[in-house]
């Protein structure tokens, strides 16, 4: 009894241009989800080498989930990313060489080597930091959107969460207070058939949970979180829907997490043919795949676009290896704010 | 200056910042129509509307961190508990989101969540706590505890105007039980500046909320052993005016930390720890600590009376310092 | 969109001797639920007087709620009632003096008073005590009924909760976990259409909370509250199919609190006609109608128990009046247990 | 007897009990086939079955409160969180249900809940935390914090005893690095009895965990000064064992405090204004205190060097009590 709309894939370049979105902009998103894979691997290259301490997550498969979702925000919308979403900090523009900085403790990264991997964010783009505990930032981005409401600014927030986290109290009182006030709040479930080494059937009883969306009064959908196009037909709908005052959104975007759950992990658990299977349906290869068929992609234009990736992730690691590491005797400092910090885009 | 009850007191400070400024918003289970549980928030709703008086949810986690999110982008919110109790529904995101967000990331996160606290009236396990112990051992969050109408005014506007989380706790045993002269115009109370309640020589008394005037009654009692009691309303516990309470030490050589709160890990143990390391060589006695014994609060009003501490506790401790 | 059933009213003996109550049991649950209207009036008398110290709550109401449901469990099967469920106590066997005891903070209450108010539970009846925060128990019943499953016994695991207290991070936590194991365990959630001075629409912005059931992957169902019989019916059904292993249910209970929040509140938010309305619909007359038309009840055997209930009403306060007060001397006592604390029938 | 770390000495303890007792059960994340996120119950449910090794979904409050309700039917739950850092999302049925159930209601609540805590290796402000503290404050909570593989599998036997609800924090930064004998057999060791981890006539350092061997490194170096360091591994922080501490202090005339977590309101408040307090006239300095500072968990190394107490910050306080 599947209760969610499922959203079609994208077929035809007309049908993606009446979404919005010019021959320009989908060789930008293909550039990010390049980017964002292409972060994330050197990124565990940096691990191997130790130059990267504790953990280290990646989001590979979910870089169409990412970046499509990304690509639909309003530049005054905001977003609460976790820590498979590396396409949105991509794709919202901020510098790899600093998400290298973050992945190496240094004084460049957003945090300033107060935390590490992925938690992070630039507020200058419109984006929160996420912390480990998962999904805290759904309930926060509501509150965004209740900002938004209250000042009646027409801009969305739009929270993240995993179909694992989907099982945490946070996500319920989060979508339920969102429905309730029908704020302009999308919520994105990358749901990549693991949590950790959990699959889905011992997180939730439901078959899709995108129908959890009827239990708040608001919508949900599922969308093929591999199709970078139908991912942001949907969030944008979703986003212009919210910022119209139609209320919230919940789009379920299914994914497979094609690595172990962090670098220590092999998942020995997941099955080989699971992979096998997602493999196929690559979500850049599709992409690219799709370009070439639908939007006439060159060869030269492709080699240009992935040359232009590799130097800029050369060039980025450099850079970010300058960047120092921070002062010890600073570690006390700037545990509580004073007014002048108020001075963020976020505040004004 | 008028005469208001510590509550009145609670209103105005919120109404005057509301109405100054347009970024504050309350928020709570019942804040609105019906004015809030203890009617801190009686007639917002109509002078303010239904989005700045929102009622929420019964979900506290939504509550703070629809805070949290809303004053990320740019409000200035003032939750509500219903009861202090039930902010543990809300412990997590005022520890791992608010508190952390600004050393991690930059991104200061200016709430005030206001707290009724306290027992004394038979509310039972869960309507009658004092959690700001547990708190004051996160960095990141300050806390309040004012103890009289003017206080409860001017720190109130400070917590507003603070960028940082901050929990006001509100003793509701005070609230209509406490009146006195508050200034009309709005002004803010310092954080971490304790006030002198009462002057004394012989012995320090260190306290905060609703404790300050079961002090002052056991002080008067002190004054009739010729021992005069110094009594310090710290007012904030995080920060606490460490400078104030060292110098009284120094000067009666003798202290007593009294909470409401219970004794094992309550923020006594800090003060006193940090009196006796950092007065050591001042002191003529062990400082003393008294609070509630370590149990939940019971409901029955004899066990009620044994668990608070009374007058004559105090005074029997005092005494006993005196004697010392 | 209402996913959820909604159950028919009970409407001949027939029907309710298959679902197997005699005329005995229906006297029963009648006389249960005077008693509950009994001492809750009586409580309100007594705190009236000064003798009930702190606050003071009724679920006038809720008596067929909570009596159709307790009547419904079996005697193996355990709950978690909240505060307006004062009839499943009364049905499960609690002494009512020992009510008023608790209520005025004596030694023989059940918590001796350390706690007040319908805080309270008696182990040796299967029921666990509730704490303030909502709904705190719910999720703890699924734990109970976690342990009927890993013990694979029969029994089955009752959790209670306010259509308010569905707002909560717990309610969701303990569905999707019993949703996921399929545990036996029964939600009933007890919609009296106020939280305190908040409405429903405040609350949730679902049709109905039943509808939620789906997000869990198991069956709601919407009850008339007013119906006793009907709710022991829908609850004898939930509770007989996860005692065989079909999972848990969720039960919503239509009602209207019929007083205040407490006893300081005097509902000024809730529209009088509301309260006309359901006035009409009270669950006592209901039944004492329905016994008249169906079960033939006389006129003798209806006073035969309102006489006997109104004797075990003042029998009770007197005995109760005769307990002590606590020792204070005994007030840092039994924080910890010891191991021979664990001799009550719940651990055994 | 065996070599163990520490880590196969908490697995075989727990192992051994549910082997024993049919009521053990276990819960948590990644608990089955993957054997925890530390692979502390590695090939448990190829031995026990899904249903006494259960993977839980994400979602702690169910956790807890379903290990609350099992426990109370008669089972002798053990949770693990994925790191201790999570409990904060369980903290609601911890302190509101779990802690105050048996005084309320007589009901006893015997769980367990292991917590993966402390840092060291880059965890960040949320897989580094030592939150013990905070719960050392509510009454009704036990908790241990084992610092050798001998006391870790001991101190779990206790645990899962014990009728009371028990957080049994297990340090990170021990789980491979501390290897040592442990009998084969079982046993119990008892809650409450501080272990001397070594003997020494000048300074008492009090402290638990992983800071037991930043003590032992620390102690060494004063050695060389012709300072004795007696060294007193807590165990168990509710209930601690005052009379130890305080005649070890008497013994000593100079104490130390050291704990991993934050300063201010950290549980060696607690200690040092008990030993303040109680041993008063036997000292001959101020009970210092060493912690981490005010501040969340830094992840870079340097920042988190600075953070967590090190071995010359020990010296370094233990040469000034020295000196003084
Ligand atoms: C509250 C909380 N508990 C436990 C964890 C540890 N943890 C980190 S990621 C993870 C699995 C998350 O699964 P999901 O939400 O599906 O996200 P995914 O990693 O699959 O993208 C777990 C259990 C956490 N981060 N937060
Ligand atoms: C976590 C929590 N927050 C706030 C309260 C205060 N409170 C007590 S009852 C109540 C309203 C409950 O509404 P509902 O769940 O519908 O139950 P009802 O009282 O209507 O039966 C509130 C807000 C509480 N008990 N628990
Ligand atoms: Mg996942
Ligand atoms: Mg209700």
């Amino acid at each position: 009894m599947a209760i969610a709309r499922e959203a079609e894939p994208v077929s035809s370049l007309r049908e993606i241009r009446e979404a919005g979105l010019d021959r320009e902009d989908l060789f930008g998103i293909y550039r990010s989800m390049l980017l964002t894979r292409g972060v994330e691997e050197r990124g565990h290259i940096l691990y191997r080498q130790g130059k990267i301490p504790g953990s280290f997550y990646t989001g590979r498969g979910n870089e169409a989930g990412s970046v499509g979702v990304a690509t639909a925000m309003g530049p005054d919308d905001v977003g609460c990313p976790l820590h498979r979403d590396m396409g949105v900090h991509i794709t919202r523009g901020v510098e790899p060489w600093r998400i290298f900085a973050q992945y190496m403790g240094r004084e460049d990264g957003p945090t300033r080597g107060r935390d590490g991997n992925v938690h992070m964010a630039d507020s200058q783009l419109g984006l929160l930091a996420m912390v480990s505990h998962l999904p805290a930032m759904l309930p926060v981005a509501v509150g965004c959107a209740l900002a938004f409401r209250i000042r009646e600014e027409k801009r969305v927030a739009l929270g993240w969460f995993g179909e694992g986290a989907s099982a945490r109290g946070d996500t319920h009182e989060g979508m339920n207070f969102a429905g309730v006030r029908r704020l302009p709040v999308v919520f994105i479930c990358d749901n990549n058939q693991w949590a950790y080494s959990t699959p889905t059937h011992l997180e939730y009883g439901c078959e899709t949970l995108a129908d959890r969306a009827q239990a708040y009064g608001f919508e949900g959908v599922v969308v093929d979180g591999t199709d970078v196009l139908a991912v942001y037909r949907e969030a944008r709908r979703a986003i212009e829907k919210a910022r119209e005052g139609g209320g919230p959104t919940l789009i379920e975007s299914m994914t497979l997490r094609m690595e172990g759950h962090a670098v220590h992990d092999d998942a020995f658990y997941v099955p080989k043919e699971l992979f096998e299977e997602w493999a196929k349906r690559d979500p850049i290869e599709r992409f690219r795949t799709w370009l070439r068929a639908n939007a006439e992609m060159t060869d030269e234009e492709e080699d240009e676009i992935g040359a232009g990736v590799k130097r800029t992730l050369n060039q980025s690691m450099e850079k970010a290896d300058a960047s120092p590491l921070p002062d010890p005797s600073t570690v006390t400092e700037r545990v509580y704010a004073s007014v002048e910090d108020l001075d963020t885009p976020h505040h004004k | 200056m008028a005469e208001l009850t510590y509550l009145q007191a609670i209103s105005d400070g919120l109404r005057g910042e509301m109405r100054r400024d347009k970024r504050v918003f309350v928020i709570g289970e019942d804040v609105g129509v019906y004015g809030g549980a203890f009617k801190v928030t009686l007639g917002f709703q109509e002078e303010f509307g239904p989005w700045r008086v929102l009622d929420a949810p019964l979900a506290e986690t939504a509550i703070v961190a629809g805070c949290t999110g809303a004053a990320i982008m740019g409000m200035r919110p003032v939750a509500e508990m219903q009861f202090a109790d039930f902010i543990s529904c809300g412990w997590d995101h005022l520890v791992t989101v608010a508190a952390k967000q600004f050393y991690r990331a930059g991104t200061p996160v200016p709430i005030v969540v206001r707290l009724p606290s306290g027992g004394g009236f038979s509310g039972g396990p869960f309507h009658s706590q004092n959690p700001e112990s547990s708190f004051a051992h996160i960095p990141g969050i300050k806390i309040a505890c004012p103890a009289t109408p003017e206080d409860a005014k001017g720190l109130l506007i400070s917590a507003i105007e603070d960028p940082n989380p901050v929990l006001y706790f509100e003793h509701k045993h005070l609230y209509r039980r406490i009146k006195a002269e508050v200034p009309e115009e709005r002004y803010a109370t310092p954080f971490g500046k304790a006030r002198v309640h009462r002057e004394g020589d012989d012995i320090t008394l260190v306290t905060w909320g609703a404790m300050v005037y079961t002090s002052e009654e056991a002080a008067a009692q002190l004054d009739d052993d010729g021992v005069s009691v110094e009594i310090l309303d710290l007012r904030t516990i995080v920060p606490w005016d460490r400078e104030a309470v060292l110098e009284s030490a120094k000067k009666t050589s003798k202290v007593m930390v009294l909470h409401e709160d219970t004794r094992t890990g309550g923020f006594g143990a800090e003060i006193a720890a940090t009196i006796a390391e950092e007065a050591f060589e001042h002191l003529d006695a062990p400082v003393k600590r008294l609070a509630a014994p370590d149990t939940p609060v019971p409901f029955s009003p004899p066990l009620e009376k044994a668990f608070i501490p009374q007058v004559d506790d105090v005074v029997a401790g005092l005494r006993e310092l005196a004697e010392y």
